[in-house]
This record gives C-alpha cells, sequence and structure tokens, in this order.
C-alpha cells in the first residue's frame, strides 16, 4: 500500500478531525505528492501527515481488583504497520473537555492499560493518543467510569469451590473417625521403620539425629517434620535415648525445643531433656551444613533422620551420614531433592507421604480420619481430571464444539 | 593491590580447609566449619536486625536515628508498629519459668499465619493450575502419556487402600514414571553441581593462583 | 486459657491467611500486607532467640571443658566479631567495610566451597548406589545417564538423539511425575495446614490438650 | 579377593581423586566442544530481543547467593550484555540479603564494559527484604518499593525511571534464583498481574520449571552452566559458561564410566555367588 492510498484510507476509514485535517492536507499538496508518489521517493515525510489515531477506547473498572484501578482497551492505530507509532500514552482527568493528564504510556502494539492511580468512586475520562515520540494523533476517548474495589475475586472462584469442598471433606472424615471407625492405611516402610532405628540407637548407645529441613514454618513441610519430631521424641522419651536437633531456622528451634521437652514430660522424664541438644546452628545453608557434617562424623549417630524441606545439601548431609555407617530415613516434598534422598538413604518418604506420616505414626483415629479425606478429594482430582481429559479430547476431535470443563479449572 | 591478596589467600586456605574433609575430618576442617558457623549466625543476626526491626519497629516506636532518618508515628500506627514488636518479646518469655506459657502467643500467630497460606493459595498453584496444564485432549502419543502417567503417580499417593488389581496397576505405573522422574533430576543435577566445582577450582587457579586465564 | 489462646490466635490467623486469598478489597489486601510484616517482624526477632542458643551451646562445652572447646571459642570469636562489626562499626551494609569483607572473604568460599563437596558426593552416591537391582532402579539408572549425558556437549557428539531423549524424559514422563507429586504434595500441605488451623494437630505447641 | 569385590569396596576417596583430576585437567586442555542452543534458551532470548530500544527497561533480579555463582552469574553477565547491546534499558534488584553485592559487581561490571551510564541506561536498586511482599508490591508501585536507588538517588530524578511506574511499563522480568524467588516471581509477578517473566535457575532446579515453561507462566528459562553457555552462543560472545562446558562433559563421560564399572562388578560378583551356591548344593 503506497503512502498515498494510505492517507486515502485514513479518510475513509477514521471519522473525526484528524480526517478532516488530513483531507485538508492532501488536498492542497496534491500535486506534490503525486510527484512524490511517481518518483517513489521520501517527499512525502515533509508533508505533515497526522498519525492515525487509536480507535474504539473501551473503559472497565478493573474487575477483581482492590480498588482505584481502570483497565482501558483500544483498536491499534492503523499508523502500526508504518512503524510510525512508538507509543501511546494514556491521559485522565475529572473533566470530559479539559484538565486531561498523563498516566501512562505503553509500547507499540500493546492495547491495553491498567490505570492503578484512579480514585475509587469519583467519575474518570480517558483519552489515548498515538504517538511517535513527538508529534501525537488525535484522541480516542471514553469515559466516564468509577473504579471501586471489589469484595471478591471471581478469577479465584475456582480455587474457593475447591478448598471449601477440601475443607468438607477432610472435617467429614475426621469427624467419622472420632465415631470410631476402623481405617486402613497402607503401610510405608519408611515409618514402620523408625520404631526400629530409634531401638538400635538405645542397644549402640548412640544418639538420633533429627534434622527438620532448612526452610522455616512458612514451608508447610516445616510443619509436617514438626508433628514428626513430636512423635520420635515421644519414642526416645521412653527409650532415654539422646536425640539431637539442629536447627537452621530460629522460630522452628522455638518450637522444636517446645515439643521436645514436652515429650520428655509427658513420659515422666523431665530431667532427660537437655536444651543444649535443640538448638540453632545458623541460618546461612552451608554452614549449617558443615557444622551438621562436623555433628555426623564426630557423635556417629546410629539413625538420621531428614524431613521437612530440603535444597541442594540433601545429598551432602545424606552422603556424610551415609559415610558414618547411619541409618538414614528420609521424607521431602523437594521434588528436585528426593532422587538424593533415594540414592543415598535406606527409606525415604515421598511427597504426600511426608504429609501422611505423622498420622500414620501416632495412629491417632483423628490424624488417620484427614488422611482418608485426602484420598477422597484425591480420587474428586482424578475423576475431574478425567473428565477435562474426555471433555478436551471431544473438542479436539471436532465432535464437540469446544471444551467446556477446562476453563472451569483456569485460574486468573 | 596487597589487600586483595591477602583477603584472596584467606579465602584459598579455607576453601582448601573444607576440601581436607574430603580426605578425613581434621583440625583444619574443624576450624573453618566452627568458624562459618559463627560468623554466617553474625551475619544473619545483623542482617535480619537492620532490616526489619530497625525500620519497622525501632524507628517508628521510639523514634530512633540508626542509619536513617528517625520518624515516629502517631497513633494508630505507633500501636500498629508497636504491637509485632511486642510479639517479637514475647518469644523471650521462655526465659522466665513463670511466663513462659505467654511465649506461645506469637508462635501461634506465625504458626497459623502460615498454615492459612497454605490453604487456598496452594489449592491454586499446586493443585488446580497443574490440573489444568494437564486436562490435554489424548490426541497423541505424548498427551495419553502424560495423563496416564499423572494419574498413575496420583494413585501410588493413596494411602486408605490396597494397592491392588486396577489400582495396583496403576500405581505400578505412577512408579515407573516416579523413577524415570528422579533417575532425569538426578542427571540433571549432576551438571549443576560440576558447575560448582568448576566455579571453586577456577577461583583457587585463577583468582589465587594465577595459573589459568581468567 | 493457657493452650486455648494460642490455638484461638492460631485459628483466627489462619482463617484470615486463607479467606483474604478471595477478597481483593484494599480494606483486606491492606491488613494482609501489614499482617504479612508483622510475621517478618515476629521472625526477625527470633533471631536473637536463635543467637542466644547457639551461643549457650558453646559456653556451656566451655564451661565443661570438652574435649573440642577450643573451637568453641573460633564459634564465639566469629559470632562476636560479625555481631561487632555490624552493630557498632560503621556502614555494615557498604560494599568494602570489615563486615562485607568478613562476609565475602570468609563466608562465601567456605559455603561455596561446602557446595561443590556434591560434585564429589554426586559421583561416590552414583557409583555405590545405581545398580541395576530392580525394574525401578534400572529406569531410575538409564534415565539419569541418558540426561546426564544429554545436557553437555559431548552428548551431542555421541549422537543427535541423546539430546532428543533426554527433552522428552525432561518433558513427559518426568514432567507427568512432577505434576503428580505437585497435587499429591498440594493436599498433603492443605491437610496438615487444615489441621493445624482446626487445632486438630498441635504438636507445634507441645502437643496435648 | 577377586577384582569385582575390590572394586565394589573401593575406597570412595579413590573416586574424590578422580573426579578432582577431571575438572582441573580440561582447564590447561581445552577441548573446545559445541554447544547447540535449547528452545527455552531461545525464548528467554527472544524475549529480551523484543524489547524496543531506549524504551521501556528490562527488569533484572539478580536473587542469587554466593553458593550458585558458578551457574548464575554467567547468566547475569550474558544477559546483561544482551539488553546493553540492543540499547535496552535495565532496572536491576536483588531479593537475596547477601545478593547485593553480587548484583553490583554483575551490573557495574558489564556496564563499564560496554560503556552503559547509570541513571540512562541502567539503575541499581539494590536488595529489598522480603519475598513476596516486594514482587506484589512493584505491581503497585516501584516507588513503593524503592523510593530511591541503592545509590539514594530518588527515583524522581533518575531520567531512565521517568514515567516507569509499576509492571505495567515492564516488558520484561527476569528472575536468576538458584532458590524459591523464582517461584515466587511466577506466583505473585505473573499471576496476579499478567506480567511477563522469564527465569534463569541452577540446572537443577531446572526440571521442576518446565511445567511453568509447559503452562505458558515463563518466557523463557536458563537452566546452570548449560543455559548460561547456549545464552552466550545466541549473542555471539562466549565466556565462562561455554569455557565451563569442557569440565562438564569430561565429568559426565566419567560418571557414567563409574555407573557402568560399579555394574558390571555388581553382576560379576551376582553371578559369582550364584555359581558358588550352586556348586555347594
Amino acid at each position: 500500500m503506497s503512502e498515498f492510498d494510505r492517507l486515502l484510507s485514513v479518510l475513509f476509514s477514521r471519522t473525526g478531525p484528524v480526517a478532516a485535517v488530513a483531507l485538508v492536507l492532501v488536498l492542497s499538496l496534491c500535486p506534490c505528492a503525486a510527484i512524490a508518489q511517481e518518483a517513489d521517493g521520501p517527499v512525502v515525510s515533509d508533508i505533515i501527515v497526522p498519525i492515525a489515531p487509536p480507535t474504539a477506547l473501551h473503559v472497565e473498572d478493573t474487575p477483581s481488583d482492590r480498588g482505584s484501578s481502570i483497565t482501558l482497551t483500544w483498536e491499534l492505530s492503523s499508523d502500526e504497520e508504518t512503524g510510525r507509532v512508538l507509543i501511546y500514552r494514556v491521559y485522565r482527568s475529572a473533566d470530559a473537555d479539559t484538565g486531561f493528564v498523563q498516566v501512562g504510556r505503553v509500547a507499540v502494539g500493546s492495547s491495553t492499560y491498567r490505570d492503578g492511580g484512579a480514585t475509587d468512586g469519583e467519575p474518570a475520562f480517558y483519552r489515548v493518543t498515538a504517538s511517535d515520540g513527538e508529534a501525537e494523533s488525535a484522541f480516542a476517548a471514553a469515559g466516564p467510569i468509577v473504579s471501586s474495589p471489589q469484595w471478591f475475586n471471581a478469577t479465584r472462584a475456582n480455587a474457593m469451590v475447591g478448598t471449601i469442598v477440601f475443607v468438607f471433606a477432610i472435617v467429614f472424615f475426621v469427624r467419622a473417625a472420632k465415631g470410631g471407625k476402623e481405617l486402613f492405611i497402607r503401610r510405608l516402610a519408611g515409618l514402620d521403620e523408625i520404631d526400629n532405628a530409634v531401638g538400635r540407637a538405645t542397644e549402640m548407645g548412640k544418639p538420633i539425629l533429627f534434622i527438620s529441613g532448612l526452610s522455616g514454618i512458612s514451608d508447610v513441610a516445616t510443619i509436617a517434620a514438626i508433628n514428626i519430631l513430636g512423635e520420635v521424641a515421644k519414642k526416645t522419651a521412653e527409650y532415654n535415648t539422646r536425640l539431637i536437633v539442629p536447627n537452621a531456622d530460629p522460630i522452628v528451634m522455638a518450637v522444636e525445643q517446645e515439643v521436645v521437652k514436652e515429650a520428655y514430660a509427658k513420659v515422666g522424664r523431665p530431667d532427660a531433656y537437655n536444651e543444649d541438644d535443640v538448638f540453632y546452628l545458623t541460618r546461612s545453608q552451608f554452614a549449617y551444613v558443615a557444622g551438621v557434617n562436623g555433628i555426623m562424623v564426630r557423635q556417629r549417630p546410629a539413625t538420621i533422620l531428614y524431613m521437612g524441606m530440603f535444597y541442594a545439601e540433601s545429598l551432602v548431609l545424606a552422603e556424610t551420614g551415609a559415610s558414618v555407617g547411619s541409618i538414614q530415613i528420609a521424607g521431602t516434598d523437594a521434588v528436585t531433592q528426593l532422587p538424593f534422598f533415594i540414592t543415598s538413604c535406606d527409606y525415604t518418604l515421598i511427597g504426600e507421604e511426608l504429609y501422611a506420616a505423622s498420622a500414620y505414626l501416632s495412629r491417632e483415629p483423628v490424624l488417620l480420619g484427614g488422611l482418608k479425606g485426602q484420598d477422597m478429594f484425591k480420587f474428586v482430582v482424578g475423576v475431574v481430571l478425567l473428565i477435562a481429559v474426555v471433555s478436551a479430547t471431544l473438542a479436539a476431535l471436532g465432535v464437540t464444539a469446544s471444551d467446556p470443563i477446562t476453563p472451569l479449572l483456569a485460574t486468573g | 593491590m596487597s589487600h586483595h591478596i591477602i583477603w584472596t589467600t584467606i579465602g584459598a586456605i579455607l576453601t582448601l580447609s573444607i576440601y581436607s574433609f574430603l580426605y578425613k575430618d581434621n583440625p583444619f576442617y574443624k576450624f573453618a566449619e566452627h568458624l562459618v558457623v559463627g560468623i554466617s549466625a553474625g551475619y544473619y543476626l545483623v542482617i535480619y536486625t537492620f532490616n526489619f526491626i530497625v525500620p519497622n519497629v525501632a524507628r517508628p516506636v521510639f523514634g530512633l536515628e540508626l542509619g536513617g532518618e528517625a520518624i515516629r508515628f502517631a497513633g494508630l500506627e505507633w500501636w500498629m508498629a508497636l504491637i509485632p514488636g511486642l510479639l517479637g518479646l514475647l518469644l523471650y518469655a521462655r526465659f522466665f519459668p513463670k511466663f513462659a506459657w505467654v511465649g506461645r502467643w506469637p508462635l501461634g500467630i506465625y504458626v497459623g499465619g502460615y498454615a492459612g497460606l497454605g490453604l487456598s493459595p496452594v489449592m491454586q498453584a499446586r493443585v488446580l493450575q497443574q490440573m489444568e496444564a494437564n486436562a490435554l485432549p489424548l490426541t497423541s502419543l505424548t498427551n495419553i502419556l502424560l495423563v496416564v502417567g499423572l494419574l498413575g503417580t496420583l494413585i501410588y499417593f493413596f494411602f486408605s487402600m490396597r494397592h491392588k488389581g486396577v489400582l495396583g496397576v496403576f500405581a505400578r505405573i505412577g512408579i515407573v514414571f516416579l523413577m524415570v522422574g528422579f533417575g532425569a533430576s538426578f542427571g540433571y543435577t549432576v551438571m549443576s553441581r560440576i558447575s560448582l566445582l568448576i566455579g571453586r577450582v577456577d577461583f583457587l587457579l585463577s583468582d589465587w593462583l594465577h595459573l589459568a586465564g581468567g | 486459657m493457657r493452650r486455648q489462646l494460642p490455638l484461638t490466635l492460631c485459628f483466627i490467623a489462619g482463617v484470615f491467611m486463607a479467606v483474604q486469598y478471595f477478597i481483593p478489597h484494599w480494606r483486606v489486601q491492606d491488613v494482609y500486607d501489614r499482617f504479612l510484616t508483622w510475621l517478618q517482624i515476629i521472625f526477625a526477632f527470633a533471631f536473637l532467640l536463635g543467637t542466644v542458643s547457639l551461643v549457650k551451646v558453646h559456653y556451656h562445652k566451655i564451661r565443661n571443658r570438652a574435649a573440642d572447646r577450643g573451637f568453641s571459642w573460633v564459634v564465639l570469636a566469629g559470632l562476636g566479631s560479625m555481631i561487632g562489626l555490624g552493630f557498632f562499626a560503621p556502614g555494615h551494609n557498604d560494599p568494602g567495610s570489615p563486615f562485607d569483607m568478613m562476609f565475602q572473604n570468609v563466608q562465601v568460599p567456605i559455603e561455596a566451597t561446602m557446595f561443590s563437596l556434591l560434585a564429589f558426593y554426586i559421583a561416590s552416591a552414583a557409583f555405590r548406589a545405581f545398580r541395576a537391582r530392580t525394574l525401578e532402579a534400572t529406569l531410575l539408572l538409564i534415565a539419569a545417564c541418558i540426561v546426564m549425558l544429554g545436557r553437555v556437549p559431548i552428548g551431542d557428539l555421541i549422537s543427535e538423539r541423546i539430546p532428543e531423549a533426554t527433552r522428552w524424559i525432561l518433558t513427559v514422563p518426568n514432567l507427568a511425575a512432577k505434576r503428580g507429586i505437585m497435587i499429591g504434595v498440594g493436599l498433603g500441605m492443605m491437610a496438615t495446614a487444615l489441621k493445624i488451623v482446626l487445632g486438630i494437630e498441635r504438636a507445634w505447641m507441645g502437643g496435648g490438650d | 579377593m577377586s577384582w569385582y569385590d575390590k572394586l565394589l569396596q573401593v575406597d570412595r576417596r579413590w573416586i574424590f581423586l578422580a573426579i578432582g583430576v577431571a575438572v582441573v585437567v580440561p582447564f590447561f586442555v581445552p577441548l573446545g566442544l559445541p554447544v547447540i542452543v535449547t528452545e527455552p534458551v531461545q525464548g528467554l532470548y527472544d524475549a529480551v530481543e523484543s524489547i524496543p530500544p531506549n524504551d521501556k527497561p528490562l527488569l533484572l533480579s539478580i536473587d542469587y547467593a554466593p553458593a550458585t555463582l558458578p551457574e548464575l552469574e554467567p547468566m547475569a553477565l550474558a544477559i546483561l550484555r544482551h539488553a546493553f547491546r540492543n540499547d535496552v534499558n535495565v532496572i536491576v534488584m536483588t531479593l537475596h540479603p547477601a545478593g547485593y553485592g553480587l548484583a553490583e559487581r554483575a551490573v557495574r561490571g558489564v556496564a563499564e564494559e560496554m560503556e552503559q551510564v547509570e541513571g540512562e541506561d541502567y539503575v541499581f536498586m539494590g536488595f529489598t527484604p522480603g519475598v513476596s511482599a516486594p514482587i506484589l508490591g512493584l505491581g503497585v508501585a516501584i516507588r513503593n518499593v524503592f523510593p530511591e536507588d541503592a545509590y539514594g538517588t530518588p527515583l524522581d530524578e533518575i531520567p531512565m525511571m521517568e514515567g516507569i511506574r509499576n509492571y505495567d511499563d515492564i516488558p520484561l522480568a527476569i528472575t536468576l534464583a538458584g532458590w524459591s524467588a523464582a517461584e515466587a516471581w511466577i506466583y505473585f509477578a505473573r499471576e496476579p498481574y499478567g506480567q511477563q517473566v522469564g527465569a534463569g535457575v541452577t540446572a537443577v532446579m531446572a526440571t521442576d520449571y518446565y511445567p511453568y515453561l509447559d503452562a505458558g507462566q515463563l518466557q523463557g528459562l536458563l537452566g546452570g552452566m548449560r543455559g548460561a553457555a547456549e545464552y552466550e552462543v545466541l549473542i555471539e560472545r562466549e565466556a565462562k559458561g561455554v569455557k565451563g562446558m569442557d569440565s562438564q562433559s569430561v565429568i559426565h563421560l566419567l560418571i557414567i564410566v563409574l555407573i557402568v564399572l560399579g555394574n558390571v562388578a555388581y553382576f560379576a560378583q551376582r553371578s559369582a555367588r550364584r555359581k558358588m551356591a550352586l556348586e555347594d548344593a
């Protein structure tokens, strides 16, 4: 399309003052433009041809937001193709005709902008122009629009339904378990071994080392590890075996001191609890590893338990533990570290098994009930997934026009 | 610059001390180990104090300068800065047996807060998102494998049912996928770890001894 | 009361954090932001608690004339010097300050070296434990070897198929397994979190009732 | 004692020695093996390549700690070189408390090398505590999270930051992290704000991030030193990433040889034992 055709297309397809101005300009300079057309030269650029403005500006209160935000969308300027547009400028005003202030700009090719500076409850007007950096096109206008905050995030409705169903599933089975229903739980080898491991340590007169991961409470895996420590501490307190718990997180240390202390108090040996055995080393990942490695080679624990969130240090710890001949049981949901624990530990709890551990060890009906609820929800996940797969397949094969299920899983 | 050489040499000697652990535990390793525990514990204490307690509590509550602008908050804002500070101090109640139980208040808030974050956001990010990504049309072998593998892995994690019959078959498929995945993860990791060793050797040879061209 | 109050605080904090996720309104989100900061502040306060624990352990070792007490002095000296330089020397954050130099030239190289020990341990673990004993173990071993080769240039030289196979293993069986683990772990996390919030699981405060 | 028993009980320190030798030798005798570019790296390269020059900035969050420096620093250098070569402005920040010095060293080093002006071509914000809070905060207003740059200059006085308010003005954010910060960028920048995010992670983390890449939550992904090497090949400036690939190749081969030896010895021992059991019977 030549420059001249473009001007004509602007003329015929766009309305408003821009086109009018363009028409006047084109007509008055027509001979010159015609020459330029024939010569195929750049003379046209000497003529002040206005940039085509963006069109069809649409404004709406940003949905599912905290407020003070308006979302603008528009159709790109037809001058995008000629490379004349570099940016779009966005203006806002409380008045339809005057007082517009630039509130933002977006690069060529973007047709949407979110203005986070609106005032809730006050009508605002918007204008968007296209610009080459200096010259600016006429504007596309829209408004008035009022922004408001929302009390519900509609894009997360599916997560809410899921969470509610999940909570009900757990609570239902916990209640059922309270009623004394016998529940089957499949064997978890690593956990069965903990009893033996404590016994073995007692016989050998060697300590047990418990490492509850390198993360803090913000990782739920750490909470799971603390629950397991509670069960382990009960056993070591009974057998009067030394339990060493070095920590990388001060809050976890504070909690674990409580846990171990209570366990010793419960079996009637509060004096046997030594606070120096549940201690803080350092938050720093490999400084912590250096310290724990030292404890391993010097104390030679009979058993080492790794439970919780682990990072790269897993193999340094587990290989050092293996080299001093300890029985090692690991449990983590850190997918990247599982292969290392599997290679160098005697038993490894994989992912979700870590979360099942405290229920399994304590055999408390209430906790086992929770596990059952978890399984039921997993079943639901599987069924929903299958339905979604069938729906997607039918849509892909052209049997149905579209896939109605998968979008329901979409996250915002 | 001799200053630089001294620090680099210290770093190099400590590096070699750690490597000596590969042979066996020895006083050089013990020294480096204890040193780094002490130094890093001090480092994090300082960093967290200056980054959290000073700007959020010390300055707004007491109007202290502490290397920044002294702004003392007033009214509600002052209380909002004071309360977390008090909660933090309550952690130390454990040192006074009579009040030790009060120390559980901040722990309750802390544990509860993060547990709450482990509910709904996890549903979205870990469960729904992965389901959506795996809701694939069964039109290619890849997709079929992804769907079957995911279902198998899910079934492997069933706790309350015996892995027998159809369930057993799927659980077995799940294990196969898990093992291939773990193998892949292991193989993939090797790369990273060797990179680190290369980094250290590079430090010893190039930065310290200037043997290999940087 | 002594047990009920912390459990109640835990419940309130937990329910708020779970519910705020669905409420974008700034009134709620502002509270959420503030509450997150509170959690971080509590965490920061705990560091001194941890440091006290570290000092106590080593002080006891020195007092009890433990065999390795000389190294306890090393811990205390390292800790003391960082605290001294951090709190009492000016500009601990500035690059080149004594605090920063200690960090850059003592802590960093030691930690980096500890980390690099992994290269050695990976080799010894692979040699010791990678045995084709069962079908599962064989699959793990083969997948590991293919991916190991596929990630380095020498794999490309041996066969063009190796990088392809690597990519396939990583994006098909590996991805399916990861997703399965992720969903399972997500449910485990939610169940554990829920039990904490509802006070069903209370090991964190010493368990019991 | 037969050969397989000896081999199976070999002191692991011999293995350590072999690894040590294998990593040192290529430093002196380079092999110069070729590097082939993979899709996720190309994706990130394309995303950076598509940012218009001297306009909206690239946000580079250098979130690594010293421990993962050898893998991630070559990425930072390569991405910075790429951006500066294309005259793309860069905002550099870090979410790791130990990352300040590392981030500063990377951006200043490359800026000096490529004669870039601070405040016009790049700006260094320094460290901000927290992870989710600042990432979310940047979506509201950069000035809330960083009222001033790392050296105390208010953002309003920095020419490059004019009109840059939040993610709406940042075409791409790249995080280089050896920890969960990379995931946090997906959860707290990509998910709530639709921000385009790219990531550079350690090779070990990379498998974990394939689901995000697949789900379209990441524009591109660099995994480990090889990722850096590939990026170096794309921008035609080979540095430490490409160099390190030689040692990598040798050690990978060595480990595979060790696994094969271990299995050969294991099966030799097993069949010998079976034979012995048969003879006894």
